[in-house]
């Protein structure tokens, strides 16, 4: 039976040393954990993001999102952490830990996670510049082409 | 009906949320879109690009001829940004 | 340019917060950060795994696989840390750490070089059983595969 | 000429390194296999298997026919499985 993702949206910052070891700790079945970080960067004068999102169905679009990811690899776990608010440049964003016996699985569902979050959860980006003005990021067409790369939507 | 707006679609129309009761005529997304958007000039702005919003029923991401009835909870936004 | 790849061979345990934080502290370019952690299975009773290699070598050939990375992908960072000696089941073997503004440069370079690490580095395992077998690891066709579907090799 | 052995071809040549100065004609590494393979039954059964041998000329990986020189740096070893 496929594991149960671990899956949070929250304001604060997150440990991925401490999520890792959550992973891996006491066993020996764990052959590889992969893992990415995603990051504010300060693009054009950026000073902040400000991540809005739909509590209630983004815990439930990432939870889908993960499960799909858990039942398509053999992974031994699955954690996802996506934060919202305000984030400076430098922050981080999300995490996603994936880990199994083999590491092609846990490199694999790494990368499928992260493409179908941008385009799978409901999360929206105001980017904030040091000159006072604000715009709304805009979805990205490579963003759709990444995720449809992995076949079905989740 | 509770209806949800986020990002730039809540910034037109001027609130996060509002309940409604469209009349019953209005059965799927497509329709409340345009009932919706006969309430304010707000409400027009918002939904003036049909192509840029996306909109969830009952937290499932939907598409214009979802069907919507009384006691769902629909939201309407961009299409979304995170990772 | 590409930057330079921080490369180590160790008995030590590694770090990975501590790596992470060295690749992405007071920057605000990196947009995304991936890594993967390669770990001791306990596979059919296996008690340890002795790494043997190449001194001089491994360090020569990790190197240029992990410029070859930095050169291939638009990396912000890249660290390679491959332990050597008597490993137990549960411990970590390789870290592989890559930062780049762009999502799909971190995933995708961290993916390859994994692939050529297990391919191109002089290294080779000895597993050790709770009944005092010992056996070398084969190496793997699909390993020579994975590694292949990158082209050329570094 | 320096020889380093690894893993499991160390273990059937009894050494982990020897110093060697073959004759004039062992010009490549094939030839150097076949010379050294005549060195003991540890070296012969070390050698037996070409296919299952990689070797490194100045700790850059290398094929049967790369040239080799006195002074140079050899080593012989089954496939790697790092990672």
């Amino acid at each position: 039976m496929p594991v149960s993702p671990t899956v949070r949206v929250q304001e604060a910052p997150f440990d991925p040393a401490a999520e890792s070891a959550a992973l891996t700790a006491g066993r020996v079945d764990v052959g590889g954990l992969a893992s990415f970080v995603g990051l504010c960067r300060a693009d054009d004068g950026l000073s902040a993001l400000v991540l809005e999102h739909y509590p209630g169905m983004t815990e439930r679009a990432i939870t889908r999102i993960a499960e799909q990811a858990c039942a398509r690899w053999p992974l031994t776990g699955c954690t996802v952490i996506h934060r919202h608010g305000r984030l400076e440049p430098g922050a981080p964003i999300v995490l996603v830990l994936t880990a199994s016996s083999h590491r092609a699985a846990a490199l694999e569902s790494c990368a499928f996670l992260i493409d179908w979050l941008k385009t799978g959860a409901p999360f929206w980006k105001r980017e904030e510049f040091a000159d006072g003005a604000e715009r709304w990021v805009e979805a990205k067409a490579e963003d759709d082409l990444a995720a449809a790369r992995w076949g079905g939507a989740p | 009906m509770r209806v949800l707006y986020f990002a730039w679609v809540r910034q037109r129309v001027g609130v996060a949320e509002e309940e409604v009761s469209p009349p019953p005529e209005v059965r799927d997304l497509a329709g409340l879109v345009a009932w919706l958007s006969a309430r304010s000039p707000g409400h027009a702005a918002a939904f003036a690009q049909a192509r840029q919003i996306r909109a969830a029923v009952n937290q499932e991401f939907a598409g214009p001829e979802a069907p919507v009835r009384a006691g769902d909870e629909i939201a309407f936004f961009p299409p979304v940004t995170g990772g």
